[in-house]
């Protein structure tokens, strides 16, 4: 058993529309930093909320670890070790920026005892940011800080795999040059990461493996190096 | 058309499935009974067994309960060869329009003779629509000046009108007053904006100004009111001498509690409904010692009867129940004297004579006689208090069971 | 020196709305949906309180707490089975679930403990405090500061326990929620348990001036969502400025208008703070 | 006279600006395209234009006449509209049904019907027409927006993101559909992703970064300018020169 | 009531509907003359038939534009107060005090629309809940006018189709019965009419609508007028069939606005049949949980009755309609078919 987390045959619908995943098979082995890129709509979040339990009815197979997810309830993903960073950030608006933080150890048993203490300060280390703004309600920071926040809520789980939708939604590029610092930087701490993107070419430049999902299906895989200059890439999202 | 209410089940069954369904065994226990002889006269109940009046459906069901149980024991209707009384009980709720189906359905699937109920007026008006059209007579206890204001020829209203009652709390109290050397010129009304408490302040109203007393406040409040407190200090600010409140117990509760926690002791003469039931003695103790209130009529005018009542059910015979079970009283005395189990003969022997045997007895007045609007004529309210725990007859003399006191007793 | 003393009574009265009317609020700023059901919990909490008075002699202040218990335990379980399986449903089939359970509710109230209006006799309750000439009903004062500490109490919950901070996360986000391992039925289980227990406590804290008989939640249905509205609804901290509002305007008006009017005024103001604050006077912060 | 002009206008959201101090204009029978990184106000400044979202300042005028003020349905009679990026279908309707719904501004129903069915000829859906448009795949939804757009008969169409996921020869179908329409008259400005569709497709190009417009010109002037390159790619990349082709997707 | 006055416009498909329709129709005007004229089932089909027009107009802004209305009893007091006044005091044919009584109900609704119209979900289900119950204080108070608490009796006359005036229920059930056909035609008309087109637009997405060209304050205007006018017109109806009414009977919260709602709700909102079906369901079920447990212990059938309304509502919260729909597809596919659980 080397892989972290392993998807098969994993299909998804919303209601009655055209189903979103089909078949998808993907790989994530420990401590790997892993991309999946493709358009608008392609399916991406569906797959990501399906590992995390937050998404439509899916068949076939998710494994964690060795487990099958898809019997284990969404709320008690986060305690084997799933940290999902959803899409929009969804930071709690109307909670301060340490309640947030607090929240996110909440799979670890709730209130903040001595480790949660160490890992507070450990992220504010990353994040130097979210130190001052530490009494801040989540609503009213910027976007970049929201951003910062949800990761680092994420990683208040200790997590063994992170898993990022869009991080770099609508931020300065300055802001998602030093965001994907701190990925390489998480990566670098043991944490395996999964990380959804359009902005192809930076995932791709930070991963070390990559998919490329188009309409719900699985088209392309490899390292993200070969990825990158595949034509078939470039042809279809980096429009050369 | 004849033919149809003969034999409603098979004519229902045209009817859209699930309803006929439903109805067919409902009315089987009907349809076998018209097989035998000695069938029991059947005699409809409609009366608020849910919603905020089922307590007063509650007592008025048992106050019935009671008279037929009494009126089978001994034997059944003799005239009609022992038949015994078949009570068909069924919820008004608290909307007119269903009380009004209940009746018909009654009328119609079970041939009822007559129709008691329905304590709450707009009920009563309501069945009395139905009554009226089917010509069947309704006996009822509801106060209301329509209830036999509208010249119909069926109904009977065992009781008096809103607006006597409602003269008789004004009038009652001022000659109490004078008895005992009270002097009081400054009176206030409050009443709940209900028919009930609308119509009963008419009469009320109208004895004061007669009387020429100054009336210092007069308001209405909202049914259902938590929080009287703006309306005490209305009262207390007003400078009244007594008060008239026309409510139901929560707001009879709420009125004297917070005058007597803003130290206001002048007296309350309460309008029936919430002062004259045992709830509201259990509900202030203490409080309740003393205090006056209006009646249609009371159980100590007759406890060889009304003990019964208590012995059965637990709880002195409260008005409703008493009147209601006039009702049935008055009912079987027609239903001897008709001998008939056609409604239009029972209606004509209730219209005519004074109806004095047995449970009509009870009712104030020596016997109920209807005069030509259905009301009964003979009636008079009475003055009642909360004497050691009980409500007692007080005034007019001629009836009183004690003599009257003047006290307030403060919080 | 009346407008002083009316002020007065509005902010006792509409202190104990408030309090009835956390629960409501609550149980829609976490699951969504308008409960009509939720006057009934504060009969049922009445009556709790009632017969504790009227079996282990306890004072309805202190019945209160049994009332929540009871309550609360009993609206845990009224959501796993009733509620929970219609949170996805349409809004409509929401309300007329909750209006069924508001039937069923009263009248098995009415089958279990009869018609009957019942009520207390407490040493305090037709008693006052008199300040100049102001007079301060002691009920109703008791009855204010039991409400302001259960208040009190619902806010160190949500504030300061982990289980309240997960509470108030599923009501900002329940996605984000899930992720966070938080067991959102769960919350909402809880969430209306406490917002109905709390409603048990108010009706409790009220009893020594009121009877309680199966149908008293209707006198409180339009209060409580008129307060509810006013102070924004699914805001905890508005429920209470709601209530208090609501006291103070039906207790005002009754100096300018006919007290028969006074459900009327509220109505007015009701629609008219809905048109133009359609979050109420006490706007929620952030999204 | 322009057919849309806009002079400095900005939108807010509480104490966020996301549109700030824009202002272009787009001449009759241009299409235009509104291109920058997510979360650059692209979106919001279709709300604005169209009146789902006010603005705060600045001015807004279609054919000479200013649109403060007015209801998005006022907007769509004098001729703008715009479909929607996440797509806002009638769900629980056919397609027909939605169509007929935009076509019903400007004729009585019978006739809507049997144009929005000419429109549904048109971008190739007519197959499809009494399909519940929550049965459709999302490149065909995309099309039932425009469908529904065109049925108002606007003068100037907004298109946002109708192109995401679509295959090549799918977009090719779009692309050719746009300049068709154009030829007959039609306006457009499209925020687009996809850059090769919206550089071969649009005369000229907006460049939108954090609700200000950072460039404006032609496809290929645009894609050389370092400031789109930067807001795009970070200054890094720029700094490498990186070409057009790389300034993201 | 042919299928002449249908719109033109009808689908093939919707032809055969039309015709079954009518023929309902025809079949259910036959129906009294089986039962007893003056009975109780005659009574309980014509509240039925009412309560299936008031759920149709209803449905109108309820069904048609998902505007969740629990202040309808606005307009039906309206209409019964308007008619009886004018009866009692100028013994004017109610047949015109209808007519009075819409254009009064149009009036409230115009009024309504301002406050109201922007407020989306539960609190546009709140605030036309406080309109419908100031509108009760009002009639509460006004004692001059609607004789307040007390109530309003219809005088007693002689039978008179001019003055709406039977003592027995049948003539009442024909009117009633004429009154669900008519608001069920006009619900159809508008449904299938570019009205319902912008309708169904605001209900499924109200700001889509408004960038398409659908003026959606105008058209859920339209539509509360009609559906205000329907209702006045049937409450009219109503009361004359009851002969008495007071504040609560007709601007209760729970006697009508709630009832009314729910009628349509049971059935299935938004469709043709559904509150017909409502209304078959749920009056003549109050009726029979009444009658089938008379006389029992106090709140018995009232408790009963409201279990089944959340039994309903739990088996198939989309209504009756949607609930045979499904029973229907679920006998003709196989399983395995769309995955119901990701809805």
């Amino acid at each position: 058993m080397t892989a972290l987390l392993e998807v098969a045959r994993l299909s998804a619908r919303y209601g009655r529309g055209a189903p979103v995943l089909h078949e998808v098979a993907l790989e994530l082995g420990q401590g790997e930093f892993v991309t999946v890129i493709g358009a608008n709509t392609a399916g991406k979040s569906t797959l990501l909320r399906a590992i995390s339990g937050v998404g439509p009815a899916v068949e076939g197979s998710i494994r964690f670890d060795g487990r099958e997810l898809t019997a284990v309830a969404p709320h008690a993903r986060p305690k084997l070790g799933i940290a999902h960073v959803p899409e929009g950030r969804h930071v709690f608006p109307e909670m301060s920026v340490e309640e947030n933080l607090a929240i996110g150890a909440h799979a670890r048993g709730g209130a903040p005892g001595g480790g949660a203490a160490a890992r507070l300060e450990a992220i504010f280390e990353l994040f130097p940011r979210l130190r001052e703004r530490r009494r801040q309600f989540g609503g009213t920071l910027s976007g970049g800080e929201q951003q910062m926040l949800a990761i680092g809520r994420g990683l208040m789980l200790e997590p063994r795999l992170l898993i990022l939708d869009e991080p770099s939604l609508g931020l300065a590029p300055m802001i998602v040059e030093e965001l994907h610092d701190r990925l390489v930087e998480i990566h670098r701490r043991g944490v395996a990461i999964l990380l959804v993107e359009q902005n192809v070419s930076l995932a791709l430049s930070v991963a070390s493996r990559g998919y490329v999902l188009q309409s719900g299906s699985i088209v392309l895989e490899g390292p993200a190096g070969e990825l990158l200059r595949d034509d078939r890439v470039r042809e279809a999202y980096l429009g050369i | 058309m004849a033919q149809n209410t003969r034999f409603p089940v098979t004519r229902r069954s045209l009817l859209a499935g699930g309803a006929a369904a439903l109805a067919a065994p409902l009315a089987a226990p009907f349809v076998s009974r018209l097989a035998r002889a000695q069938d029991p006269v059947n005699v409809g109940v409609v009366v608020p067994l849910s919603g905020a009046n089922a307590q007063f459906g509650i007592n008025s069901r048992n106050g019935i309960q009671l008279v037929a149980d009494e009126i089978n024991k001994a034997g059944g209707i003799k005239s009609l060869g022992g038949a015994p009384i078949n009570l068909v009980v069924a919820d008004s709720t608290s909307t007119p329009a269903t009380a009004a189906s209940v009746a018909q359905r009654m009328i119609s699937q079970n041939q009822v003779v007559s129709v008691l109920g329905a304590f709450a007026s707009s009920l009563t008006i309501a069945i009395s629509e139905v009554t009226e059209r089917r010509q069947l007579p309704l006996l009822t206890m509801s106060f209301s000046d329509i209830i036999t204001g509208r010249g119909f020829k069926n109904v009977f209203q065992v009781v008096n009108k809103a607006s006597t009652i409602g003269a008789a709390q004004f009038d009652y109290t001022m000659a109490i007053a004078k008895r005992l050397g009270v002097d009081a010129s400054k009176v206030a009304i409050l009443y709940e904006d209900t028919a009930y408490g609308t119509s009963q302040s008419e009469g009320l109203r109208k004895a004061a100004k007669d009387a020429g007393l100054d009336i210092v406040m007069d308001e209405a409040y909202p049914h259902g009111i938590t929080d009287v407190t703006p309306l005490i200090n209305k009262l207390r600010g007003s400078g009244a001498q007594m008060v008239f409140p026309v409510s139901y117990l929560n707001d009879s509760l709420l009125i004297i509690r917070t005058m007597r926690q803003q130290g206001l002791t002048i007296p309350a003469i309460g309008g029936a409904a919430g002062y004259v039931i045992p709830d509201f003695h259990k509900g202030l103790g203490e409080l309740a010692e003393g205090v006056l209130s209006i009646a249609p009529a009371n159980w100590d005018l007759a406890p060889d009867y009304t003990d019964r009542f208590r012995e059965r059910f637990g709880y002195f015979m409260v008005h409703e129940a008493l009147e209601h079970a006039v009702c049935m009283g008055v009912l079987r005395e027609a239903l001897e004297k008709s001998a008939s189990r056609d409604p239009q003969a029972v209606r004509e022997a209730l219209a005519t004579g004074t109806h004095n045997e047995g449970w009509s007895s009870v009712m104030t007045g020596d016997g109920v006689r209807f005069d030509e609007t259905g009301l009964n004529a003979n009636a008079f309210p009475v003055m009642v208090q909360w004497r050691d725990g009980e409500l007692r007859t007080v005034h007019p003399a001629k009836v009183a069971k004690i003599e009257p006191i003047w006290s307030v007793k403060a919080g | 020196m009346q407008l002083l003393q009316a002020l007065v009574d509005g902010l006792l009265i509409g202190g104990v709305y408030g309090v009835v009317s956390i629960g409501l609020s609550l149980v829609f700023g976490v699951m969504n949906i308008v409960n009509f059901a939720h006057a009934a919990f504060l009969m049922l909490g009445m009556f709790v309180a009632w017969f504790a008075w009227a079996f282990l002699g306890l004072d309805p202040l202190l019945g209160a707490f049994l009332s929540f218990v009871l309550v609360f335990a009993f609206g845990c379980a009224v959501q796993q089975v009733l509620v929970r399986p219609i949170l996805a449903a349409p809004q409509v089939a929401q309300i007329f679930l909750t209006v069924g359970l508001l039937i069923v509710l009263e009248n098995a109230a009415l089958m279990a403990f009869g018609a009957d209006f019942r009520s207390v006799q407490t040493p305090y309750q037709t008693s006052a405090f008199r300040l100049g000439g102001i007079i301060v009903s002691k009920p109703y004062l008791y009855a204010f500061a039991m409400a302001l500490l259960s208040g009190a109490a619902v806010w160190a919950f949500l504030e300061r326990t982990a289980v309240g901070r997960a509470m108030r996360a599923t009501a900002q986000d329940p996605m984000a929620a899930t992720l966070m391992g938080i067991d959102t039925q769960r919350m909402h289980r809880l969430a209306f348990g406490v917002g109905v227990g709390l409603t048990a406590f108010g009706g409790a804290v009220i009893l020594p001036y009121l009877t309680v008989s199966p149908t008293v939640g209707s006198h409180y249905v339009v209060l409580m969502f008129t307060a509810v509205v006013l102070g924004g609804l699914g805001s905890v901290a508005g429920a209470v400025v709601g209530g208090i509002a609501v006291g103070v305007i039906q207790s005002v008006s009754a100096l300018v208008f006919p007290i028969q009017l006074q459900n009327l005024v509220l109505f007015v103001v009701f629609i008219l703070v809905l048109a133009l604050r359609p979050d109420g006077i006490v706007r929620r912060r952030g999204a | 006279m322009s057919l849309l002009e806009v002079t400095d206008a900005s939108v807010r959201f509480g104490g966020l600006t996301a549109v700030d101090g824009l202002g272009f204009s787009v001449e009759a029978g241009e299409i235009v395209g509104l291109i920058g990184p997510n979360g650059a106000g692209k979106t919001t400044t279709f709300n604005m234009l169209v009146g789902l979202a006010r603005a705060a300042e600045g001015t807004i005028r279609l054919d000479g006449r200013p649109l403060a003020g007015l209801r998005p349905h006022s907007i769509a009679a004098l001729g703008m509209t715009k479909t929607f990026q996440n797509v806002s279908l009638f769900m629980e309707s056919s397609v027909l049904d939605n169509v007929v719904t935009g076509a019903l501004l400007r004729e009585p129903l019978a006739e809507a019907k049997a144009s929005a069915r000419r429109v549904l000829e048109r971008v190739g859906l007519a197959g499809v027409a009494e399909r519940p448009a929550a049965d459709l795949s999302f490149p065909e939804r995309a099309r039932v927006e425009i469908a529904r757009g065109l049925a108002t008969r606007p003068k100037i169409l907004l298109l946002d993101e109708v192109m995401a996921a679509l295959t090549p020869a799918e977009m090719e179908g779009i692309v050719a559909l746009v300049r068709q329409l154009r030829d007959e008259g039609i306006t457009f400005v499209l925020i687009e992703h996809h850059m090769r569709a919206v550089m071969t497709l649009s005369d000229r190009i907006l460049v939108l970064s954090f609700g200000r417009k950072i460039a404006e010109g032609r496809p290929e002037e645009v894609a050389r300018d370092p400031k789109v390159i930067e807001a795009y790619l970070g200054r890094e990349w720029a700094a490498e020169g990186a070409g057009p082709g790389q300034a993201r997707p | 009531m042919s299928a002449l006055s249908l719109p033109k416009r009808c689908s093939a498909l919707a032809r055969p509907r039309a015709l079954l329709l009518a023929a309902l129709a025809a079949a259910a005007a036959i129906v009294p003359l089986f039962l007893d004229p003056q009975g109780y089932w005659v009574r309980v089909l014509t509240l039925t038939l009412i309560f299936a027009a008031l759920g149709q107009a209803w449905n109108i802004v309820g069904g048609l534009a998902n505007q969740i209305s629990l202040g309808h009893a606005a307009y039906f007091g309206v209409g019964a107060y308007a008619s009886t006044i004018l009866l009692i005091n100028f013994g004017l044919s109610p047949w015109i005090g209808l007519f009075v009584g819409m254009a009064l109900a149009v009036v409230v609704a115009l009024v309504l629309s301002v406050p109201t119209f922007r407020l989306k979900g539960h609190y546009f289900a709140l605030a036309t809940l406080a309109a419908g119950e100031a509108l009760r204080v009002i009639a509460n108070s006004w004692q001059g006018v609607t004789g307040g608490p007390v109530g309003l009796s219809v005088p007693f006359m002689p039978d008179s189709f001019w003055m709406m005036s039977y003592g027995a229920p049948r003539p009442f059930y024909w009117i009633a019965l004429a009154a669900l056909v008519l608001v069920t035609l006009v619900f159809w008309w508008i449904k299938s009419s570019a009205l319902g087109y912008r309708l169904r637009a605001v209900k499924e997405n109200e700001q889509a609508a408004e960038v398409v060209g659908v003026n959606t304050f105008r058209a859920k205007l339209w539509a509360s007028l009609v559906s205000a006018a329907a209702t006045a017109a049937i409450g009219v109806v109503y009361v004359q069939f009851t002969y008495f009414f007071d504040p609560d009977a007709v601007f209760g919260v729970a006697t009508v606005s709630v009832r009314l709602a729910l009628v349509a709700i049971v059935g299935g909102i938004g469709t043709v049949i559904g509150p017909v079906v409502g209304a078959l369901v749920v009056v003549p079920l109050e009726e029979l949980v009444n009658a089938a447990l008379q006389g029992q212990v106090a709140g018995l059938s009232a408790f009963v009755y409201g279990a089944i309304l959340i039994a309903v509502i739990l088996v198939e919260p989309r209504g009756l309609v949607a609930l045979f729909g499904r029973l229907r597809r679920g006998l003709g596919r196989r399983p395995g078919g769309a995955g119901e659980a990701g809805r």
